[in-house]
């Protein structure tokens, strides 16, 4: 056991997998030499050597073409892209390519590959750099999706990515990097669409992902000291596949369905969860399923602003409250 | 008709480097595609042929060059004017013909459709629709066969009008700069859908005038004679297992039909047709053969047997039953199926 | 008074604003000389000339990039993206520049330009030219995103889309081509972010958009023949803006909710039109609100495949009455 | 340093056709740049500039070159390293320097931050953060001009890196076949955010030496020589207002600092920067206006009108309030708001 950081879990679960299959190689803009922008891969370089770890020009179709390629013949390439809002540059490798040429060859051809990028809010660096865009993600068909909220988590969920058979895109928060947190020794291997109850509850449900995670735990601890209201949280974990059976159940105990996402209000992971609950567990709630969400803006940059738009812990546990007591 | 600045001659000086088993393998080749997409455009008529279809008649000399210059193991990136490449590799003409018919028989049993064709037995990894998508994507078999010391190459098929999107771009560059054994083949056949390449191009040339861009050599080859192709293949696959790198090839050729099923290719100017025609890869390569001193007999045996199995596809594709719903579920995901939740 | 096609109406909607409007330019790939690939645009090179209908290379992300270039400065540009999918290839555009640029300038930038776009199923393409994909655009913050589905709504949303300041991804629906309908002489100017009754009734909601709408009225036929069940069709026409008052207004009246989509399953406007009811107008519901979908799966090429997949009459019929039902 | 080859002498053969008003002109733009990028510099050690930052400390004689060459309507498009060419348009240094602090007397009022200063009135048409996304857009904008008979041009500045994206491929082909008067300006400061760009391109120059592709010039200048690039600036300029298309110019530089905020920039070679900084453009402009008979009196005059324009600059955002929240809910849409239902 020792306490890391969520940046060098990040290295720790790539090297885990390096270190186990000489099939898995990473590729990016600046991840070799540089160690990564957000210095998340300091060291795998020198540890893998430039055959298997290595840098890219600025070319996200080629990074992610390649990884696509690599993987379809025997590889299990873990591509970054630095900037999660990039995904917009080579979106047809995430929307067209990676989560079709399985069906469309009937079986054929397969995919196994990661992309790992840097998702979220925070960092005050404005609209194009500080999105939330798991949600880009999810509506695709073949993909699954996967967001960690914790260092174990990311080393787990790593592991899992990597060494699962289908494109996996693995969301790194940029505002938890320099978080921390306990990590067991040895191999970490963790499962993928299984979300985890990181506080038990009975008066109502909090789903939430990634930085909005520690935010809606704090909120719930803030509602039980000041209100009494026991919020149960789930850390949904993973979009794709999505551990319904975790979350029904959660508010078949609680009767209240809440959603904390950091992405701007339309059509998010909140929206699918609730129509969910709301078509299979109509009759378990006892109020409205609610979202708590960023509003459907582009990100301001100013700190001042920024602040303000996500998810807070105060704006949850004031929605929770003035929902459950209306 | 731009006249091809050939790197490599055809037959003309009796060079029979070829040999006349790789040379009936080549017209075979052709043949088979040929009598294939004529029979794709006939049952389209016949109201057979579902959703859109890519023919490639005129254009059978790059595929049965290429294919013919490939080993086993070589992996073939192809278009939605795949049918050739897929054929050329050697998939049989009845899943061919199936996948376009969208029959159980078909390659991939009606789940991708003609544009999507797949045989990863023969080495077709696939056949993308979004222009230039699959030239970063053999740029990745590449590296794996480059990181594994495997000595195969990717060959990756692509028309004129791929040549603008940003894709070649980052594949060409990242190709050239990683050293990758991986041969970038452009059929120019002059048009995109409806529009010729000229008029959104500022150079002559779309892919082999930009070739410098990438620090390699300027390669532009007559399309049309299977000869040319086959040798251009063959030095261009040998520098790739070399580990000298990638290989841009622009092949002047021109497609007989329409760019789908539903053009009748009004916008050709007159007269544009026929020129080609009068160099049809297929006569051409017939008289090649002729001059290399293959009897008639033999040619002609290789026509009626390509025809007899275009004709058994036909028939059992016609037979063949539509393919079974609970495959709609399949395959999404590795584990077989499409569960996205537990 | 006319019956004119749904592909006829592209045209004249077309015709109608760069008629009234010198600065409405049209760009895409094919759509001059030979008037577009689903032959939507035929006569319009012929009638205004060769410098304001214009053929582009292959390159979606400069044809986007250069219609937001010119709207920013004076010009009202059509781009045509041939078919929906290839959003994927430019959907930097989409997503990162032209929502963002007026905000992030605080006002100084705008983004006046209108991209049309074959969208949907029904023409055995397979996976990759198929997809229904405005949820891609709906979750963008800055974007109007409309799906017309008759020749009346093509030609007022078109006017109502090339008129609007922001800018506006219009889908027009490849199976919808060849359908006619109504058209009224003269000009026509729709308003965005308006949603339609088209069949009123009284036993439950049903929110469609495009080709589901006709589908939906088909289904809310057979309800009513067979079963007595009387539903209201709402068709939705434009996603942002969101008329949320007459869908709001209508399950008010119902007490049920059904949408049908084409997309896929996951994050799709149903969840965010339920996610909406469930929310504002939880006790209004009589029973749970349901999605009926394409399942979460690329798109089948085959006929018989692709038929089944895509939400039918049937389908809906039996959905919503096994629904009222239970 | 690899010697630029240049198209235009700088003013070694005192070839005074630039003048001493426009010499002073050129002068003080690389020194407000110079002074207000340092400022931001001591500024983000201080704690006072939030986010992130990309300075064009060593690079202002591409800046003020082009800028100095732009007539009033001419448009600038961006990056995030965008602050030396928005000062160039005579954008004032303090709401530069207030929009990298965040506060309301910023360029757009904290809402946009540093990497996307804009301002219309100028004809900033905005920075922009995704790499090469702007190239499209300027050609738009060169669009409406070529529609419309404005004579202005649009001028698109980017780096090294920038070249192998697929939208400079896309944007150039765009431009060149339409010919627009759009002219892109690739700075080359050898380093894309820590990796030279050397590594990542088959051939020597990322974009001069991709011109041919596009069926434009080779042109390659020496980037931190003012003069050099005003008149090459002034020739691109005259074709675009000629209707004779794009250019495509790539000047050679260098980046004092490190890529961005954060980056101490260690991945250079030994003595790389001091030899860089032996060509500081800052400091062969002063030796040039001396050899044009300019005073020190003179220069030392516009250092210190500078110094205390950035100081004023620097006190006023000290000063300045935070931006006001209801902001955050403006501009979203056109009709002021962010409303996107009834
Ligand atoms: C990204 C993208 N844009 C547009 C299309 C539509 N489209 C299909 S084929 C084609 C023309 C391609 O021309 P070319 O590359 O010359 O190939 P050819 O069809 O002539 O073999 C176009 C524009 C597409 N499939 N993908
Ligand atoms: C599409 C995209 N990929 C990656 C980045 C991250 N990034 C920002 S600046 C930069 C380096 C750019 O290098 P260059 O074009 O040489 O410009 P310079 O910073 O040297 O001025 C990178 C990779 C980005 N902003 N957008
Ligand atoms: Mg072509
Ligand atoms: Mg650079």
């Amino acid at each position: 056991m020792a306490e890391i950081s969520y940046r060098d879990a990040v290295t720790r679960g790539i090297a885990q997998e390096m270190a186990r299959d000489p099939d898995v190689v990473f590729l990016g803009e600046d991840v070799a030499k540089p160690g990564g922008c957000f210095k998340a891969t300091v060291g795998l370089y020198e540890q893998f050597g430039a055959l298997r770890v290595r840098d890219t020009p600025i070319s996200e179709q080629a990074i992610l073409g390649a990884a696509m390629g690599a993987a379809m013949t025997g590889l299990k390439p873990i591509a970054e892209i630095m900037f999660s809002d990039f995904i917009a540059v080579c979106f047809d490798y995430i929307a067209n390519e990676f989560p079709k040429s399985r069906y469309m060859s009937n079986g054929q051809l397969k995919c196994p590959l990661v992309v790992r990028t840097a998702n979220g809010a925070g960092s005050r660096f404005g609209a194009q750099h500080s999105q939330s865009v798991e949600n880009w993600c999810m509506m695709i068909p073949g993909l699954k999706v996967v967001a960690p909220s914790t260092p174990r988590d990311v080393i787990g969920l790593m592991a899992a990515a990597v060494r699962d058979p289908d494109p996996v895109i693995f969301f790194e928060h940029k505002s938890l990097y320099n978080s921390k947190g306990e990590v067991p020794d040895g191999e970490i291997v963790d499962t993928l669409g299984s979300a985890k109850i990181v506080r038990p509850g009975k008066d109502a449900t909090i789903c939430a992902l990634a930085l909005m995670v520690p935010r809606a735990l704090e909120a719930a601890e803030r509602l039980k000291i000041d209100h009494g209201i026991d919020c149960e949280v789930v850390d949904v974990r993973s979009l794709v596949p999505l551990d319904t059976q975790t979350i029904l159940g959660s508010v078949a105990r609680t009767g209240r369905l809440f959603t904390v996402e950091e992405n701007p209000r339309l059509c998010g992971w909140g929206a699918e969860i609730v129509s969910i609950v709301a078509d299979e567990a109509f009759y378990d709630l006892d109020g409205p399923p609610v979202r708590i969400t960023t509003p459907h803006i582009p990100l301001p940059a100013a700190d001042i602003m920024e602040d303000v738009v996500l998810p807070t812990p105060d704006r949850i546990a004031e929605t929770v409250k003035r929902s459950l007591e209306a | 008709m731009t006249p091809p600045n050939d790197r490599t001659n055809g037959g003309a000086g009796l060079n029979d480097d070829i040999g006349e088993a790789k040379r009936l393998e080549l017209y075979r080749l052709q043949v088979v595609i040929r009598e294939s997409e004529q029979r794709a455009f006939d049952l389209f008529l016949q109201n057979l042929v579902k959703g859109t279809s890519h023919l490639s008649l005129g254009q059978e000399a790059v595929a049965a060059g290429f294919a013919g210059a490939m080993k086993k193991g070589d992996l073939s990136f192809c278009t939605y004017r795949g049918h050739a490449h897929t054929l050329a590799r050697g998939v049989s003409v009845e899943k061919v013909l199936g996948e376009l018919m969208q029959k159980d028989n078909g390659l991939m049993r009606g789940k991708g459709g003609s544009m999507h064709l797949t045989s990863e037995e023969h080495g077709v990894m696939g056949s993308y629709a979004i222009i230039g998508a699959h030239l970063p994507i053999a740029c990745g078999a590449a590296w794996r066969a480059q990181y594994r010391g495997d000595k195969d190459v990717s060959v990756c098929f692509f028309g004129d009008g791929t040549t603008n999107i940003g894709a070649f771009h980052e594949a060409l560059n990242f190709a050239a700069v990683w050293k990758l054994p991986v041969v970038f083949v452009c059929e120019n056949n002059l048009y995109m859908e409806y529009t010729p390449i000229k008029d959104v191009i500022p150079i002559p040339q779309p892919a082999a005038d930009r070739a410098s861009a990438y620090g390699l050599e300027r390669i532009l080859i007559d399309g049309n004679d299977a000869d040319v192709v086959y040798r251009t293949a063959q030095k261009a696959f040998a520098r790739a297992r070399a580990g000298e790198g990638p290989s841009l090839i622009e092949c002047l050729t021109y497609r007989h039909s329409g760019h789908s099923r539903a053009d009748p290719a009004k916008y050709r100017p007159e007269g544009e047709l026929e020129e080609w025609k009068k160099r049809d890869p297929v006569k051409i390569y017939r008289e090649r053969l002729k001059q290399f001193g293959v009897k008639e007999d033999a040619i002609a045996e290789i026509d009626a047997s390509v025809r007899k199995e275009v004709d058994d596809a036909t028939e059992a594709c016609k037979a063949a039953p539509p393919p079974p719903l609970d495959i709609i579920s399949t395959d999404v995901y590795a584990d077989g199926g499409w569960a996205w939740r537990n």
